[in-house]
């Protein structure tokens, strides 16, 4: 059998979807003949692959970056999974969307700063106006929310995947 | 209020009892036919207002809210199909699309109304943009809090406060999208002279909006189940005097 | 994207949040609620004739803002009172309709209308002419208290489009730098006449005076 | 008052005119005013009183209808006394010049020569031999206007006329007017500001509702009584039971006219069968714990409320404030009408704020009326009471819904709430109420008085009589205009609107009807039928009766945000498809308007426009859509135009 050639993408998050697909276990060790780990944050590979079959993507779009990878990793996946909900709805990052940008800086950077340093200003990209959930960026084939999404919920979609089921028929996730 | 007259109905193609006073809502619970609801609370008077219980009736133009709807003879009720789904769906998209619904750091994750209804309608996400509001947070009441951005304008805490308390601190001002609930004079919480304190709101919110102090996330959990008992003891003093 | 709050506009949104520029309560036009002062017995009369019911309160409204041309929140207490009305109530009343002010307006008014046939005719660019000339945004109150500058969803005059509305009277095929010269000219006939109070009459209305 | 009281006044009031020598009237409605009518009005009865010989009436009337070219002033010479009867009957002919006018009202001609007077059974004999409309009038041009007639031979043929290519016109039309308008008028020194009686706008008009108001001062009781007023409502009174009165209405298939033509015999004879109630005390202040017990709010007994709804909201839309400005008496004869045909004895006229003008004189004529016992208790000597308030309206579109009209009346937020129960069987403070608009009772009287049939015979088979429409916009001719039902949006808008205005010369693109509730109905589509269902079929509806039209300057993905702009700021809050769902679609069309819009982005916006359209909770909601999806449907190709480049790879 093919193995499946996945990537997980962090992008504007905490990294605690990425914690709940470890927590997995054991389970792990099931899936692992069956999956090609492509491309992670847990791995080392600089480069996204020209091409994987599923890709998870955890966090919110908030910098011109995110977008851009957020773009490529869709060019190059057949699926693309919005992992949690700062990819499904923003979530924590989004909060920061009631204030606009130079506001934002000054109140994190400034009032509530020691000193008077003011924002970083090297080696951090630009903001984006709004932080966005994934699919206002590219198209989302199936999006698992959760604050994080359970490990078994993404054993489930990966499990789906690999059967070749329909994702529509995969239970709705809760929110936070 | 009992004693009206009786009438058969079908919902979902079964022949329902009811009496006449009765609301399409309560003779389908009545029957075990789940509807799904969120402004509409057992013992506060309906107002039909979220859009989130409506069904569809034979012949009606659109579909009615079954909280404020009461039965006519011979009506043939839907309580669910794709297209009332999808309108429920969409709704329920519009009103977490209008606050700041973040579940992650809410009070209430995991006890919350609205979150429930997502799960159960199958919203993971939102198609409508979110509008991000800008709303004020009221700490200033010693023992609660009031956090509009988790406000779905139910007003079941209006309604109680008025209906069941009797203090009427709670109302809605404005309106449109800039409509909030206040108390008294828009004045904080903490200050407004007519309220006695006594929580009923807070129990009765089905988002996290209105919350007990010191609580974190997913700690707060709401009771009013005791509201119905409330109501019609009420009632017995009013008709006693 | 920008965020809700501040895409927002309308006239209401100015009372509802705090607008610079609004002028403070001065002792003179502090209202009394009381016998005692003149310019509450309207309102008084406004409740008796409604029998002190609740169905009164609008009419009362309307009275208090007769009378002061806002309505505060001592006159919201008086009416509570009397009435028998929850403070709460009063305020989701008096906020849910645009006619009521919550904060003094200018001594003079100048309402542009933004119906369909005002706009058709161009209401939008005659209102940035005004805006821009008066240095100030639709909805504000000039910092000396002098004018108001407020929008309204149609005045009726739709056959004379574009119309606006200066303190109470209508001005047919309104044009922005004619306007904004009778603007001029009301102010300087204010400082002529230095003891020139507020002016009688609803505030935003807008119709021709008879 | 009597019958015979009545007709004595009249009667009076009518011989007090023609005792002039010549007669002037002023419009003094707020279209006029707001371009100075009353200085012009002002100056001219000045003129007047420096020459008492020369015998003028000068009086402020209603609403003429041309706004756009206001001040509207007209002038009529009277015959010399002795020879009044013959001067009545040879100026009866004129009017067969009116178009498809129904036998049974030759006197419905929208010439302003004959709409000036009257051959009522009352009628005795005032009848004009010519009048004059003069515009745009300044207070400058009253002493040569006077000075013109006090130049005029005896002979009132030669009083005036109008420009050369007017006659022509006439001539062609009409060879009995022929005499009185053929002098050389060349020399006339306010010929350019004579208007042109044959013009569309005037002949095509059928007046019902706006009937005489170029002859009533809408601040005289008598004016009114002149033109027939409370005829109707005596003749009721005293010869008339209310299930005939409603099977009269019936039969004459009169709908409601403030926009959603609900026929008005059936909604009267539906409060008429309800029972009169106690009205609740908690009813509507449920949330109001602080009631004291007992408080009613109309202590005295069981009663039905009849309402008038001129909270005409509609931006665009000023028909009822010209009704009310014109003629308030006829709005309140038809309610009292009403209330006896339905059995109350209360009401309430519920009307913006913004419409001082109107509350003035409507507070005026219920005062007048009152002292004349033609309200208040024992009307015209019968044991019918009828007492009526005003109540303001406060800055709230949503109010012209009824419940939320019923909410506001109570003294809440004006929210709507879920019907039914309808307000017939549970209205105001949960008793049987008539809500009806101010031009749906401004008809009532003309159909007692004229006949059911007559009224019947006026418009289509569905849609019967007249609409009185307000023209707006980029047309030449603003104004008001009543029109029979049925007539063609061409005839009303490049006709009798006179299509673009000189100074713009586009070509006119769309009409809307209807305001934010309404639709656009593209220009190649105006041979459409103007009634209730033809309307309908088109995406829009006949509202309240405004009327904007758009040249081709206008760009429709903006009417339609402008629309939307509108529902986004009117919208009260209640129910969360219209208070979220209006500002979402905003979004959405300024995205498109912006040139972001993505193909995508069309689905969406149809796909909200049908939730608002199927689960708002009121009227407001349901029809805010249909501005978006009418301009969807005829000008589909601005919007895809608007979209930005596809979706990127």
């Amino acid at each position: 059998m093919k193995r499946l050639r996945l990537a997980t993408i962090w992008l504007d998050g905490c990294s605690g979807c990425h914690m709940s697909f470890l927590d997995m276990d054991e389970l792990l060790l099931e899936l692992a003949p069956r999956l090609e780990l492509a491309y992670s944050p847990l791995v080392d590979r600089k480069e996204f692959p020209e091409q994987v079959d599923l890709a998870l993507l955890e966090g919110a779009v908030s910098t011109p970056e995110d977008e851009a990878k957020a773009r490529l990793v869709r060019a190059r996946s057949h699926l693309v999974v919005a992992l949690g909900d700062c990819a499904c709805n923003g979530n924590l990052p989004a909060m920061r969307n009631r204030l606009d940008n130079a506001e934002l800086l000054d109140l994190v950077y400034r009032q509530q700063a020691e000193g008077e340093a003011g924002p970083p200003t090297r080696n951090v990209p630009p903001l984006l106006p709004h932080s966005l959930p994934l699919h206002r960026v590219i198209d989302v084939d199936l999006f698992l929310p959760g604050c994080p999404p359970p490990a078994a919920a993404i054993v489930r979609a990966l499990t789906a995947v690999l059967e070749g089921r329909e994702l529509s028929e995969l239970p709705t996730l809760k929110f936070g | 209020m009992s004693g009206g007259r009786v009438i058969t109905l079908q919902i979902d193609g079964r022949d329902c009892g009811a009496r006449e006073e009765q609301t399409i809502l309560e003779v389908a619970r009545e029957n075990g036919i789940y509807i799904p609801t969120l402004c509409h609370l057992n013992g506060l008077h309906p107002v039909g207002g979220c859009r989130i219980c409506l069904v569809e009736i034979a012949g009606a133009p659109r579909p009615l809210p079954a909280c404020v709807t009461h039965p006519v003879e011979g009506m043939q009720v839907t309580t669910d199909n794709p297209e009332l789904r999808r309108q429920r769906r969409l709704i329920l998209e519009l009103m977490l699309a209008e606050g700041n619904h973040i579940c992650a750091v809410c009070v209430v994750n995991g006890h919350c109304e609205l979150q429930e209804l997502a799960l159960q309608l199958g919203v993971d996400h939102l198609e409508v943009p979110a509008l991000y509001p800008s709303r004020e947070v009221d700490a200033s009441h010693p023992r609660f809090g009031l956090d509009r951005n988790r406000c779905v304008l139910c007003t079941r805490c209006v309604r109680v406060c008025g209906e069941i308390e009797g203090a009427h601190t709670w109302d809605v001002m404005g309106r449109g999208l800039q409509a909030m609930v206040i108390s008294d004079l828009n004045q904080p919480w903490g200050e407004a002279e007519s309220c006695t304190g006594c929580g009923k709101c807070v129990q009765v919110c089905p988002t996290g909006a209105l919350f007990e102090k010191g609580k974190s996330a997913g700690e707060m959990v709401k009771r009013h189940l005791h509201l119905p008992l409330l109501t019609a003891m009420r009632r017995e003093e009013e008709a006693g005097e | 994207m920008p965020p809700a709050a501040s895409a927002s506009s309308g006239p209401a949104d100015t009372d509802q949040a705090a607008t610079p520029n609004i002028p403070q309560c001065t002792p003179s036009n502090t209202p009394k609620h009381d016998a005692s002062d003149k310019r509450w017995r309207p309102v008084e009369a406004a409740m008796r004739r409604n029998g002190y019911r609740p169905g009164g309160l609008i009419e009362a409204l309307h009275a208090v803002q007769r009378s002061y041309g806002y309505i505060d929140d001592a006159s919201m207490r008086a009416l509570g009172a009397t009435m028998q009305l929850p403070l709460s109530k009063i305020y989701g009343v008096v906020t849910f309709y645009h006619f009521f002010h919550l904060k003094p307006k200018g001594r003079h008014t100048c309402v542009v209308c933004l119906g369909t046939a005002c706009y058709i005719k161009g209401a939008d660019r005659l209102l940035q002419a005004i805006s821009r000339e008066q240095q100030m945004q639709p909805g504000e109150t000039s910092a000396d208290g002098r004018l108001s500058l407020l929008t309204a969803r149609c005045v009726g005059s739709c056959g004379q489009a574009p119309a606006v509305v200066i303190d109470d009277l209508v001005q047919g095929q309104a044009e922005g730098s004619a306007i904004n010269r009778q603007l001029a000219r009301l102010n300087g006939r204010e400082e002529e006449r230095p003891a020139a109070t507020a002016t009688k009459g609803p505030p935003a209305a807008g119709e021709a005076r008879t | 008052m009597t019958p015979e009281e009545l007709q004595r006044i009249a009667a009076e009031e009518l011989q007090a005119r023609q005792h002039a020598r010549h007669r002037i009237g002023v419009c003094t409605a707020s279209g006029c005013l707001s371009c100075g009518s009353r200085e012009v009005l002002t100056a001219i009865k000045q003129e007047a009183a420096d020459k008492p010989e020369m015998n003028l009436r000068v009086e402020g009337v209603g609403c003429m209808g041309l706004c756009s070219r206001g001040p509207l002033v007209w002038v009529q010479t009277n015959p010399p006394p002795t020879e009044t009867s013959t001067a009545a009957s040879a100026d009866a002919s004129p009017t067969a010049s009116a178009p498809n006018l129904p036998d049974a009202s030759p006197d419905d001609s929208a010439d302003i020569t004959t709409d000036a007077s009257s051959d009522r059974p009352t009628g005795a004999s005032a009848r004009a031999e010519s009048a004059l409309l003069y515009k745009q009038l300044t207070p400058d041009d009253a002493p040569t206007l006077i000075a013109t007639l006090a130049a005029a031979p005896a002979s009132p043929t030669a009083a005036a006329a109008p420009p050369a290519t007017t006659a022509e016109q006439t001539s062609a039309q009409d060879s009995t007017q022929t005499s009185a308008q053929a002098p050389a008028t060349g020399d006339h020194p306010l010929a350019q500001k004579i208007c042109d009686p044959a013009m569309p706008f005037f002949k095509r008009q059928v007046k019902v509702v706006l009937d005489q108001f170029e002859n009533i001062d809408p601040e005289r009781l008598e004016s009114y009584l002149a033109a027939d007023g409370y005829l109707a409502l005596l003749d009721c009174l005293h010869h008339r039971r209310p299930p005939e009165i409603i099977d009269e209405i019936t039969r004459s298939g009169l709908r409601g006219r403030g926009g959603g033509g609900y026929p008005t015999g059936l909604k009267w004879s539906t409060v008429a069968k309800a029972s009169a109630f106690v009205p609740q005390a908690g009813q509507g202040h449920a949330g109001s714990g602080r009631q004291s017990a007992g408080e009613a709010e109309r202590p005295d007994g069981p009663r039905k409320y009849v309402i008038c709804n001129a909270d005409e909201g509609d931006p665009g839309a000023f028909m009822d404030r010209s009704v009310l400005e014109s003629a308030p008496h006829r709005v309140l004869e038809g309610m009292a009408i009403a209330a006896y045909a339905v059995g109350a004895d209360f009401g309430y006229i519920y009307v913006r704020a913004e419409y001082p003008l109107a509350v003035e004189r409507l507070r005026k004529a219920i005062g007048q009326a009152e002292k004349q016992g033609l309200l208040g208790r024992n009307i015209g000597g019968s044991d019918f009471n009828f007492q009526v308030e005003i109540r303001l309206g406060a800055g709230a579109f949503v109010c012209g819904e009824e419940t939320a009209l019923l909410a506001s009346i109570e003294g809440r937020r004006g929210q709507p709430r879920p019907r039914p129960p309808y307000p017939a069987e549970h209205g105001l403070w949960g008793c049987p109420t008539l809500i009806n608009n101010v031009e749906t009772f401004a008809n009532v009287a003309a159909i007692i008085n004229r006949g059911a049939d007559w009224f019947a015979s006026l418009g289509t088979d569905k849609s019967k009589g007249t609409k009185v429409f307000a023209l707006a916009g980029k047309v030449a001719n603003t104004g008001l205009i009543e029109v029979p039902m049925g007539i063609s949006l061409t005839e009303i808008v490049n006709e009798m609107g006179g299509g673009t205005p000189d100074e713009a010369g586009g070509a006119i693109k769309a009409v809307q009807t209807g305001g934010p509730s309404g639709g656009c109905i593209p220009a190649a589509h105006f041979n459409l039928p103007v009634d209730y269902e033809s309307l309908q079929a088109e995406g829009s509806i006949m509202g309240s009766g405004g009327m904007i039209i758009m040249d081709d300057t206008a760009a429709m993905v903006d009417v339609a945000r402008f629309f939307m702009e509108f529902c986004v700021e009117e919208s009260c809050g209640k129910c969360t498809p219209c208070r979220v769902g209006t500002k979402q679609v905003l979004l959405l069309l300024e995205k498109i308007g912006r040139g972001e819009g993505r193909p995508a982005d069309l689905t969406q916006l149809e796909e909200l426009c049908h939730l608002l359209q199927q689960t708002s909770l009121c009227g407001l909601g349901q029809s805010a859509a249909n501005p978006v999806l009418s301009t969807l449907r005829f000008f589909r190709r601005e919007y895809v135009e608007l979209l930005a480049g596809e979706e990127e790879a």
